[in-house]
């Protein structure tokens, strides 16, 4: 761990991480039982990049993630109620349940998306930048993409454009090292995805992705610049994913060992460690927040289970506006 | 009324929506410096500043998404495309964000954007730069289609495009910027709703919307030389199409031909006459006909590009056919 | 007659043609170390080494115009986009190179470039996953456009595309991959020109393609128990169309519903009834019906998805609807 | 200029720049007249370009260029007659007049367009060079573009592919400092384009574009690489266009000083000077030049002006491929 962590603030980060840990393995049961269907992406692993960043932007700042994104939403602050409902496709769920998994969002917390083509929340993300720059608003939109989408033709162009027009966007690369089946070496010729960023004339950071401390110290110094008006920033965080691709896959493209090598710096495990070593964190802390959270799951698939089904005859509601 | 070309027709929509609303911005390649390539904001760089005309570098997907995003945090963007050519680069933004966040995100986000491109071929610049793909995008549901084919069409169209919540498509062909029309003096009240009969007549429906519709009309004209008195109908929206006004003209013509100026298998046209053929089968004396192009990537050459395009002549022919022995 | 799954006949093809022809190789996304996101080329990269069963960075666009150019260059690519929802990125190159560079040159070049791609919803993948663009594709002169629905013509299909010196443009509905089917044995002559009848009948012809035949089917077998012969044809090829095939059906049935997965404005069920429109008016005895999907982005939960999509259910009314009381 | 020269190649060089520049004002004059349609993107300024690198391609190699290819295809070989009666969209030209002046193709020699999306041409070039490598032939594929190009998507995939796979192609950026009316700085947050490419891990030099021995030099250490099996490379030539964007441009986006100071180093001019000192070029050498050269360009008229219509008949010839 990077450096000395408060009592409450290590509390915090531990909470939210094993929020959405079991909120996933509740997740990962419920798809088995066909509760859940179609695509379910579990950002297990990975969970010190969204608590480390996500509770540093303010009510007025943008978030843009991927299909990856049930992390980010919980810590941003929707309920997981309402996120167990929106797996479930209840019309309690965060998005009226028409999105499920990869499609949450929550205008009231300026949460644009779960979006699933991968680098197309990008030039969303330069756009609603854009949009605060031109208004004078000192805010930040914060686009979170993964490895994949380095590749992408957008990647190139929204980057671009966020330098050139020095919009307040960070870009937020959450580096697992694959792209479903494909290792970072097996599809960048630049594997360093920082050193890329730079050569659009932005400045860029690597920072260990399963580090909460480390994870928070750079967001914050990349959130102060952008928001000082200073232009675009871009961080790499080097992270890994513990489970597959999505729910089903042979995973034939890594190997055990390497998974279980990552498993050793589990983020959750990392925490409690140092927390507990710092005297910060007792067995009975833990267990306060783990039953505390296993209530908190347990309300949240209630409140999915009793969820009412969005009625068939507003399959078509909000196609478009309605007006009066 | 007075005499100007289309092309002073979307200017004057432009600076009237940009003198309105503050919140109103133009963005896209060469808007700016180069005064747009069809020079519709000639002089609006010194006029609005260059946060208001933003030239983009060439990339196509990531200037329509920021578009979007633009008017997700509460702007009305207004984004060129500078032809429909290289509309493709953006068409995923356009048909999974632009067209499907509101339905998607149950009803939360609104997304107040308007792109604007030309369209079309006639100027012999060649395959891959004379498409006419309008009838792709009114496939996709979520945005609002028009084709403004008319002077007062071109700039009340965009005005009451920047009206609208949600995403607006506007389709300029670009044969007609140099055209000349009589706009109707006024406060503009255009509607994005329905289609409009642009010459009465009572034995054939000749329907069509953009470029096309002044072949068109030059063939009704012909026609009546003929005896055969040919009503046109401008679709001017594509979506939602008001097949309601094209119907009513079906009924009392009995017969319909619909000129489009896409490749014929797959085109808008095929839509025009399913939904003639669900809505007015036993009204028909004959079967609806489509003047379209030739299924061939558009040629260079004017006589080939002419034999590719519905020309006027086709036009004719195909509604002297339709239409019974006696009107010939 | 063996019994295999859809993807077990996609994977023969592939290995069939991987076998036969040094110049055969397989490019995409995922295609190798991972297996194929729908399995179908599992263990291939290491039957088939590294420079044959190529896995692509995430950039359809570039993927795609590597096909092109190596097509171009003498080889024989299959390049696999992984699901029609990420084509759009590519369609650019797919309209504007391999479409039209033969046409545009003079003839100078071809492109034997076979592109495939999973397409279709079903499976409560949601807004953004879940398109049926096969229509916008068969809209493009140039190139060759299929839909296997069984597993001999998911087999076949492939092996004569890779015969074709012109681009070919495979679409596998995702939800089939796992359906088993009867495939012929012996050395597979599959055509890319024929619709076929899947099932005689008389009274009414349903008409469909792709994942959708199945439902069509089904809805013929019920329709039978009422007393209403359906004809189901399958019409295999979208571009180009087989329009004889579809003529002769509704000649002797004068009925027709066209059945598409698309959204209906602007669907490809709107050529097919403009084609009979234009080719059997006729013969009809009512109008030709349409039963496409609802015009909404296609949403998760599957009551929604359900009732976006055509169903067995909507088939049959509409058959109904359409055929003499006395029949029903 | 940068080195010693044979007059021998000295006068290949000024011939070739010369035909350009006499193809193109006659090709000027005629779209005045009607002759020539649609558009007409001029090369003039930029001659030494194509001149210094295209006759380095053996005829195995392949040439893929944009719409400004007038200079890239007559210097590869392409008749002048065939090229002149494309711009009139007559039968004999060299995609038989469907083309016109943005569509040049001649598969004789490997010239694959003349396309005209811009960055369209880049993952062509790629599929071209995969084709070489797997097929282990030791061709290289000249990508040519403009910097414009550099702004879009396929820019920033094919350039990743193409290092990844280490396949044989050589990128030729002709950057001649605007996009239509957008100068190089108005859209890339980085304008050192050689520095962008290198961020791909591929070697990347700027040379001078006006000085056709410059460009001789480093096309020449760049073929050689590529040939080599080494992978990619990529070439910035810095030029300028002396004319409008295309036919009529109020070129309101750049001054007549810029324009004037370019001027001064016209490559012809400059190139016709180097060899007056060294004592490789005398009046006399330049009338004989000129002279062949009007010759050349008035037959070319000729074989335009007399050369047939594709009959309308055949509008739907090759669509597809016809079987016998
Ligand atoms: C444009 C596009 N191509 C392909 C896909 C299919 N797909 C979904 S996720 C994924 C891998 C993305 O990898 P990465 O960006 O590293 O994100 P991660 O899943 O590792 O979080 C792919 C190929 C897609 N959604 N969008
Ligand atoms: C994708 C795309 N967008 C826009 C255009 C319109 N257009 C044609 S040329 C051009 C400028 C290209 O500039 P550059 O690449 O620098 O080449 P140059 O004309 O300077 O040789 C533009 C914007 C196009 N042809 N393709
Ligand atoms: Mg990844
Ligand atoms: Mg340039």
């Amino acid at each position: 761990m990077t450096g000395p962590v408060t009592r409450e603030q290590g509390h915090a980060w531990l909470r939210h991480m094993i929020r959405i840990r079991r909120f996933e393995e509740r997740a990962a049961e419920l798809y088995q039982l066909g509760k859940i269907r179609g695509f379910l992406h579990l950002y297990i692993g990975e969970e010190a990049v969204a608590v480390g960043s996500i509770p540093l932007f303010v009510p007025e700042d943008a978030i843009v993630a991927t299909y990856r994104e049930h992390g980010h939403a919980l810590v941003r602050g929707t309920s997981m109620g309402a996120l167990m409902a929106e797996l479930y496709g209840k019309a309690n769920g965060c998005a009226r349940g028409r999105g499920g998994s990869m499609h949450f969002f929550d205008a009231s917390r300026r949460f644009f998306g779960g979006l699933a083509i991968v680098g197309g929340g990008l030039p969303v993300a330069v756009g609603l930048a854009l949009a605060d720059q031109m208004e004078r608003r000192a805010r930040v939109t914060a686009c979170y993409f993964g490895d994949g989408a380095v590749a992408e033709g957008e990647f190139h162009e929204a980057l671009n454009l966020a330098a050139l027009w020095k919009l307040p966007v960070l870009f937020l690369c959450e580096n697992n090292l694959y792209a479903m089946g494909t290792a970072l070496t097996r599809h960048q010729s630049q594997p360093d995805i920082a050193a890329k960023a730079r050569s659009y004339n932005l400045p860029a950071e690597t920072v260990d992705g399963m580090d909460v401390v480390a994870v928070e110290m750079a967001t914050r110094r990349a959130i102060d610049f952008v928001r000082r008006g200073d232009g675009p920033y871009f961080l790499e965080y080097r992270t890994y994913r513990f489970r597959a691709h999505s729910m089903y896959d042979a995973e034939l493209y890594r190997t055990k060992d390497e998974v279980a090598e990552w498993k050793r710096r589990d983020p959750i495990v990392t925490l409690e460690q140092t927390l507990r070593t710092a005297g910060l964190l007792s067995d009975g802390d833990v267990q306060t927040m783990e039953s505390a959270i296993a209530s908190e799951v347990e309300e949240a698939v209630a409140f999915a289970e009793t969820g009412p089904w969005e009625p068939v005859e507003d399959l078509k509601k909000d196609v478009y506006t309605e007006r009066s | 009324m007075t005499k100007i070309t289309y092309r002073e027709a979307v200017r004057a929509g432009l600076r009237e929506a940009l003198q309105r609303d503050s919140k109103v911005f133009l963005m896209g390649e060469d808007v700016g410096k180069y005064g747009g390539t069809y020079a519709c904001s000639n002089g609006f760089l010194d006029e609005f500043g260059p946060e208001r005309i933003r030239d983009t570098p060439l990339s196509e997907s990531t200037f329509v998404g920021a578009g979007i995003g633009a008017a997700l945090g509460g702007l009305r963007p207004i984004v060129e495309v500078m032809t429909v050519n290289f509309s493709l680069l953006a068409l995923d933004q356009i048909l999974n964000n632009a067209a499907t966040l509101r339905h998607m995100s149950g009803g939360q986000f609104s997304i107040p954007l308007v792109v604007r491109m030309a369209t079309g071929a006639g100027r012999q610049v060649a395959a891959q730069h004379s498409h006419s793909l309008e009838g792709w995008y009114a496939h996709i549901p979520g945005i609002t289609v028009v084709t403004p084919a008319t002077v007062t069409d071109a700039r009340g169209m965009l005005l009451t495009a920047l009206k609208n919540p949600d995403p607006v498509f506007i389709f300029e062909h670009a044969y007609l910027y140099s055209m000349e029309g009589e706009l109707e003096d006024g406060p503009p009240a255009v509607d994005l709703s329905r289609a409009v009969v642009r010459r009465p007549g009572k034995d054939v429906s000749l329907i069509t919307f953009g470029g096309n519709l002044w072949k068109t009309l030059a063939a009704a004209t012909r026609l009546a030389q003929d005896g055969i008195d040919a009503e046109v109908v401008d679709l001017r929206v594509l979506r939602p199409l008001d097949i309601d006004t094209v119907l009513a003209s079906v009924r009392t013509t009995h017969r319909a031909v619909v000129i489009d100026e896409a490749w014929r298998t797959g085109s808008f046209a095929a839509e025009v006459s399913a939904r003639i053929m669900e809505g007015a089968f036993y009204d028909l004396d004959a079967p609806v006909a489509r003047v379209c192009s030739e299924e061939v990537p558009i040629p260079y050459p004017k006589h080939l590009e002419d034999a590719a395009l519905p020309s006027v002549e086709a036009v004719l022919q195909t509604a002297r056919d339709l239409c019974p022995r006696s009107k010939k």
